[in-house]
């Protein structure tokens, strides 16, 4: 933790120079131990057109890092680089790299699918599969070829229970997910993704299409899953990144403006923009 | 428990990759198939046809002796049929479309007519040469004449036009219809200055698959007895006529070796006829597509 | 329905009126005639009009003639309700047509135009048969009969399924066949015979199979010599004969050999300046037309004598 | 900015223009009126077809059913006009027997090249191969047909060396190539339907994408593929020329592809083509056919109808 | 003005009770001169859906009105209620009365077509015809049946002038109205809701889908129409409201919660929800 806290100070001094996270870098690189990625002058491109600018970051193992920004600045295409999800707009190119506990995802040999099943996600609205409560949780494991009925059974329960909603659907695990109201629905995608107990977990604005009270559930739920897994989490909404963050990354039209502890970077934005920003002055 | 075994995990991973693999290589065989016995038929039309298209087998009508038999009655023929066709199925699927995009209310009565006119699209082309016949031929007693099998294939057609100009209707983002009548536009004038100009590209390429499939029907203008040889254009709606796949269906019917060649290079005009009408629906599609 | 289709063929010579009235003006001065004639029937006479109609284009480029082929049926289907002008038939008309035909207030009058002779054919490939009697063939083709195999006719040939192909049942062609072999007697059917009003098509089912035997028209026999090989016919103890331009003329080709027709609506002639003109065109003119097509040309005064005919119908 | 707001040069204010031309344009109002009446009468235009659809097959099938009892009609198992026997099942038989190969061809090589299309090809890829697949949907039937006669049966009989050369084989399987796009263009339109983020849930979980085709796209994307299916297979039972020209001429009832066989459609053309009588039983069978297909087809619909509007709703 | 503020001081009053709107109702009709738009008892429901209660409000005239409230609370269907636009979708029905200058907009022989020439409407992204800049702005001119060359040429410099855009377009008429960028597109559509010379505007959410250079464009363009239009302006972002109102209603759950000066409403809020949703504990 401490450790963390220094890293942190670090870059925000460069935040205050135009060019804060390249600096960054190399100081960064004594952390390396608490980081479950890394990543290092990713450059994003749409075809011609640039979404993502020169990133470099570090991502805390065990910890909540979120990211904001307005809307359009990359937000949603930086976490679906993380599990290499963004090929899958055919049109897209990058550059620089992502290290996965020191394996660069990138290379040839390293596994798309594997790279998937260690960094799992979440999406922004809820998209079970249409199928019910159990085949939806048991999907990972099953594709992983697990097949044994207690085995997953097992499985099921306990990420039902990790997500905080096997008191809800224990006696419905048949019903179809689609039956389920929007906030249940996210919890049992969130119970999906913890089936096959990923590392990582991306959270793509989880929220947003929630009500506030399943909103609340989820946040309390994230607060929870952080004792077992690195989580990353997207959100328009700046209060909700102050409430469930520890670290928190400021995008603008692709660039990471400012990463710190969130406390910090609420109460005291190194960067012109990013004040701003959380004053509402635009977006 | 996923975790436990790691090592597992990894090593299916590579069976299950390959075997994506080995099943895109086999779902890529299986497009080729389409598209092998395309590229076939057109090759042997194409063998068999091209010695005898010549500019006089365009210009010239049918004839007992293949090498004076020509296209030209037919191809005319099936360009007027088509002519009038499309006036009354767009006009009247257009207008069958915008109501019941835009005026109907919800009701059995217009569910009955959406069944309906799907049920009607998948009538069996001859079924509607029988119908052609007994009303067209007969009680309005148009005869065998150009009107009769227009009227025929239009009804043919009508419902994929209805379909398609839904479709394209239903496409035109309904932004556009607020914005209009949030400036006090009446709901038709909404629909003919705004709708229709937007959804015409959807329609037009819906028409013209529509008349593509009209171009190449057999089956319903037998019934409706198109000519099988007549040597003159047809001079108002009421006079007879012949269309392409008549001309080439009653070539290749006959017994010497010649004619099989003349029906081939029909089929080529027919083909080349249908390929232009394809691709503009195509360059239709595609212009209207980057545009919205 | 039919009584408004008996309207039809005097809407459709109203609608020729104004073009039609010029052309009957012109008519009596030896000039041009002009106005549609609509033409339909049976597919064996097919191809001698098809030859009439295309070079009489030339002889009076205005007249627009559309030529169908619904088969003999087909045509006195349509005719018989005045809705055609010429209907061709490679049999008789029969009663119930007549009957139609009275109802509907038109008179048909009959054309002979050429001879067929009607060809049974077996593919070349076929190296046991060459001629058959008249026997033969009804242990072959009737329905009463249990012959099977060729070897059911006779011990020499091999024990091989018969498969039959034959026009449509109610066509002309196989009418004749019906009426002067089988007398009248229901033919085989089922899973060993192809009926098809397409004689092209009994013509590709008999080539490729060499225990295919059929019958159609001499024309398409003329057309497919290469692939077909025509049997003899006897009858009784007679000596075979094959159908050949002289066998079928001179009348040595029996039973099978038939007058092919025109059926022409009376009316239609007397009113329509361009039927007439085409009536006594096709009737100068169907000897080489039948020759050309594969037929055999009638005897030249029998040309004239329906000629005369014709003329008195006008009066 | 500022400007616009205070340069008010009002030479006229625009809502009371509104409201004079309001006072005047009664011509509007009432066009305004007219024409969903107008409409309503062009979407009443298809019911009418359908009724004119019932009221053709209906009348005539009345007729043909005054003669024989439908009961024949329905269980009797040969089907020869001529010789007064009515059962419709060979025909039914050939139909299905047609719509079971074009099924056994269509739905496996259309269902891949959807998938192919869909999940595998890029989008330069599906842009181009997709408008090409659906040519084949378009080439008109006649021209398969002697594609079946003259390429594909010989094809077949090199592996089949007793094939006839007209067989429900060679007719059933070019059946089943003509329909190809439609099962491969609507399935893969169906396919494209699913929302992209269960794919992406799919994926996130590491499946490949050959486990999010089996497991998450087919299964949602089902009722839309069974639609286009049972379209396609509707489809196959109309068709007509192809089966008239390859599959023969032969109302048989069997099951053996390299018979000869007849189906309805192939029927009606061939007794609405051929000599028969108006008026015959036979001319009034043709009708009482037509119904029976019209019954199938429909109820094909029907059921593709039930199945997407069942399922829709989905996701 | 003054009057204005006294109104909403007796509904801010009002507001502390559970409802406080109903309370206020007799109490306005006082204050009718300065009110452009009365809203009267009104529910709506979606088939059996209720999404709008008991909302009672009065627009005030040449004021800009701000609407903000969490998503799906019946900010959009409120105002499309305004000019009758909600009627779109068939299966709505409402209840009680909305009156523009005291007549009865539900009323049998008060046209649609009448009430939206007087009661403009901008969207939440900008959805100009496909046609040219010139033919959007004069379109709504045209259906009403003006159809000299002259008048609609002054109708569209006009109107583009007071939508400000007329200097960045009178070159490029002509040009179809696609190829504008989002903020000219939307400044169009306020052109061509200008163009018929409304009494009231609205505006849902006019700058969600623009950058923050053409929003704060549209944001100056409002201020400045007010001196002319009364303007009710749906928005999700709080820090916009307070910028550009002069009065602001919050809604939640389809019920009208508040409303009130918009500086008071923001600094003072007198009901708990209000307080929450503007210190951001939910939505
Ligand atoms: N599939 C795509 N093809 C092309 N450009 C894209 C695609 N997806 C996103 N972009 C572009 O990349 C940029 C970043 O988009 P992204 O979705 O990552 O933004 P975001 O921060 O997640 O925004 P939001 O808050 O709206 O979700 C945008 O300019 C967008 O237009
Ligand atoms: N066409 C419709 N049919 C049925 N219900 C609808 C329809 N439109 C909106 N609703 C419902 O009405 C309620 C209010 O929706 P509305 O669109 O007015 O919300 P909003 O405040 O504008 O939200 P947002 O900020 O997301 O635009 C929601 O619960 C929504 O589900
Ligand atoms: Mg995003
Ligand atoms: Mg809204
Ligand atoms: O066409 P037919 O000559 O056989 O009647």
């Amino acid at each position: 933790m401490t450790k963390i806290s220094e890293e942190t100070q670090e870059t925000r001094t460069g935040g205050l120079t135009s060019k804060p996270v390249v600096e960054r870098k190399e100081k960064q690189k004594k952390a390396e131990v608490n980081n479950v990625m890394q990543v290092d002058d990713l450059n994003l491109w749409y075809g011609s057109n640039q979404a993502l600018y020169e990133i470099n970051m570090d991502i805390p193992e065990k910890r909540v890092t979120a990211i904001i920004g307005p809307s359009g600045c990359g937000k949603s295409t930086f976490i679906k680089t993380l599990n290499r999800m963004v090929e899958m707009v055919p049109i897209v190119k990058t550059s620089g790299s992502i290290k996965y506990r020191d394996q660069n995802i990138f290379n040839g040999d390293f596994k798309q699918e594997y790279l998937r099943t260690k960094v799992g996600m979440v999406f922004q609205s809820p998209n079970p599969f249409p199928k019910s409560v159990y085949d939806n949780v048991a999907y990972g494991p099953r594709v992983h070829g697990i097949k044994k009925k207690e085995v997953l059974d097992e499985i099921v329960e306990k990420s039902l229970k990790d997500a905080a909603i096997w008191d809800e659907l224990k006696d419905r695990l048949d019903a179809n997910a689609y039956g389920l109201s929007g906030g249940q629905q996210q919890r049992v995608c969130i119970a999906r993704a913890l089936a096959v107990e990923p590392d990582v977990i991306l959270m793509d604005e989880p929220t947003s299409s929630l009500d506030p009270i399943s909103t609340s559930k989820v946040e309390e739920l994230v607060q929870e899953l952080k004792k077992k897994y690195s989580i990353i989490i997207v959100t328009h909404n700046m209060q909700q990144a102050a409430r469930i963050s520890d670290k928190t990354a400021f995008f603008l039209n692709g660039e990471l403006v400012e990463f710190a502890e969130t406390d910090d970077l609420f109460q005291n934005p190194q960067d012109k923009r990013t004040e701003d920003y959380i004053t509402g002055r635009f977006g | 428990m996923l975790g436990q075994n790691e090592e597992g995990i990894k090593k299916r991973m590579e069976g299950r990759v390959l075997k994506n693999k080995i099943m895109m290589g086999l779902f890529f065989l299986a497009t080729s198939v389409g598209l092998i016995f395309l590229v076939l038929l057109f090759y042997r039309v194409l063998t068999q046809g091209i010695g005898y298209l010549s500019w006089d087998y365009l210009t010239s009508g049918p004839a007992p002796y293949p090498e004076e038999a020509g296209i030209w009655i037919g191809m005319i023929g099936s360009i007027m049929l088509m002519a009038i066709v499309a006036i009354f199925s767009v006009i009247i699927g257009v207008a069958s479309a915008i109501y019941l995009e835009e005026y109907a209310s919800q009701n059995k009565f217009t569910e009955f007519i959406r069944v309906n006119i799907s049920n009607l699209a998948g009538v069996p082309s001859i079924v509607f040469g029988l119908l052609g016949l007994t009303f067209f031929v007969y009680i309005f007693n148009f005869g065998y004449t150009l009107i009769a099998g227009g009227l025929t294939m239009a009804l043919l057609i009508l419902p994929v036009i209805v379909v398609a100009s839904q479709e394209a209707l239903r496409s035109v983002p309904i932004d556009l219809h607020q914005a209009s009548l949030g400036m006090g536009a009446s709901k038709w004038q909404t629909i003919a200055r705004v709708i229709l100009p937007a959804a015409l590209p959807g329609i037009l390429t819906g028409t013209i698959i529509a008349l593509s499939r009209a171009i190449g029907e057999t089956a319903p203008l037998i019934i409706v007895g198109a000519a099988t040889a007549i040597y003159s254009l047809p001079d108002s709606l009421l006079a007879k006529y012949t269309a392409m796949p008549i001309q080439i269906y009653n070539w290749t019917a006959r017994p010497q070796e010649e004619w099989q060649f003349v029906a081939g290079a029909g089929i080529i005009i027919l083909l080349a006829v249908l390929l232009l009408m394809n691709s503009i629906a195509v360059l239709i599609r595609n212009k209207f597509q980057q545009r919205l | 329905a039919c009584g408004g289709s008996g309207d039809d063929a005097s809407g459709d010579e109203g609608n020729s009126e104004s073009s039609g009235s010029e052309g009957s003006s012109t008519e009596e001065s030896g000039e041009e005639v002009a106005g549609p004639i609509a033409i339909d029937g049976s597919s064996t006479v097919y191809p001698i009009m098809e030859n009439l109609t295309y070079s009489y284009r030339e002889e009076a480029p205005e007249v627009e003639t559309s030529l169908n082929s619904s088969g003999s049926g087909g045509g006195f289907k349509k005719s018989t309700k005045g809705e055609i002008d010429l209907s061709n038939a490679s049999r008789e008309i029969k009663e119930e047509e007549k009957k139609i035909a009275e109802e509907n207030g038109v008179q048909l009058e009959p054309l002979e135009l050429a001879y067929d002779g009607l060809s049974v054919t077996v593919s070349s490939k076929n190296d046991f048969v060459e001629n058959l009697t008249i026997e033969q063939l009804r242990q072959i083709f009737l329905e009463s009969s249990d012959a099977q195999m060729w070897s059911d006719i006779n011990p020499d040939w091999p024990e091989e399924q018969i498969e039959i192909f034959a026009p449509g049942h109610d066509s002309g062609t196989f009418d004749y066949f019906n009426e002067v072999v089988l007398e009248e007697n229901p033919m085989k059917e089922g899973e060993n015979t192809t009926l098809s009003e397409d004689d092209n098509t009994l013509v590709r089912g008999i080539e490729n199979n060499p225990n295919a035997i059929g019958f159609f028209g001499y024309a398409y026999y003329a057309a497919n010599k290469d692939s077909l090989k025509v049997l003899g016919i006897a009858e009784g103890d007679a000596e075979p004969v094959k159908p050949s331009g002289e066998t079928i003329q001179d009348g040595s080709y029996t039973p099978l050999s038939r007058p092919l027709f025109t059926y022409v609506n009376v009316e239609a002639y007397k009113n329509k300046p361009q039927v007439r003109d085409f009536v006594e065109y096709t009737l100068n003119n169907a000897g080489k037309a039948a020759e050309e097509v594969g037929y055999v040309a009638l005897p030249e005064e029998r040309y004239q004598e329906q000629l005369d005919k014709a003329k008195s119908w006008a009066e | 900015m500022d400007k616009g707001l205070q340069s008010e040069g009002n030479k006229f204010n625009v809502q009371e223009l509104i409201e004079r031309n309001k006072q005047k344009t009664t011509f509007g109002q009432r066009i305004e009126k007219v024409i969903p009446w107008f409409l309503l009468l062009c979407a009443i235009i298809s019911v009418l077809t359908t009724v004119g659809i019932l009221f053709t097959l209906l009348r005539e099938s009345i007729g043909f059913f005054s003669n024989v009892s439908i009961i024949d009609f329905y269980t009797g198992t040969s089907w020869s006009p001529w010789s007064g026997e009515y059962g419709v099942a060979p025909l039914i038989g050939g139909t299905l027997l047609i719509t079971l190969i074009a099924t056994v061809v269509a739905v496996p090589l259309g269902l891949m090249s959807a998938i192919f299309l869909s999940e595998y090809a890029n989008d330069k890829v599906r842009r181009v191969i997709k408008p090409i697949l659906e040519v084949l949907a378009g080439i008109p039937t006649v021209v398969y047909g002697y594609f079946a006669l003259t390429f594909v049966t010989p094809m077949f009989q090199n592996i089949i060396p007793d094939l006839g050369i007209f067989n429900a084989l060679s007719g059933g399987f070019v059946v089943g190539i003509m329909i190809i796009p439609m099962v491969a263009s609507l399935s893969e339109d169906a396919m494209n339907s699913v929302p992209n983020a269960l794919r992406e849930g799919a994926y996130g979980l590491g499946a490949t994408k050959l486990e999010v085709v089996y497991k998450v796209v087919l299964p949602a994307a089902l009722s839309g593929i069974v639609a286009s299916i049972v379209l396609a297979i509707s489809r196959a039972i109309g068709e007509t020329m192809i089966v008239t020209i390859a599959a023969g001429a032969t109302p048989n009832l069997t099951f053996d592809p390299t018979e000869s066989i007849q189906t309805m459609t192939a029927f009606i053309v061939q007794a609405a083509t051929g000599d028969t009588t108006f008026g015959s039983t036979i001319y009034y069978s043709l009708y009482a056919v037509g119904m029976t297909l019209f019954v199938f087809t429909l109820g094909m619909n029907l059921l593709a109808q039930y199945i997407s509007r069942k399922f829709r709703e989905e996701y």
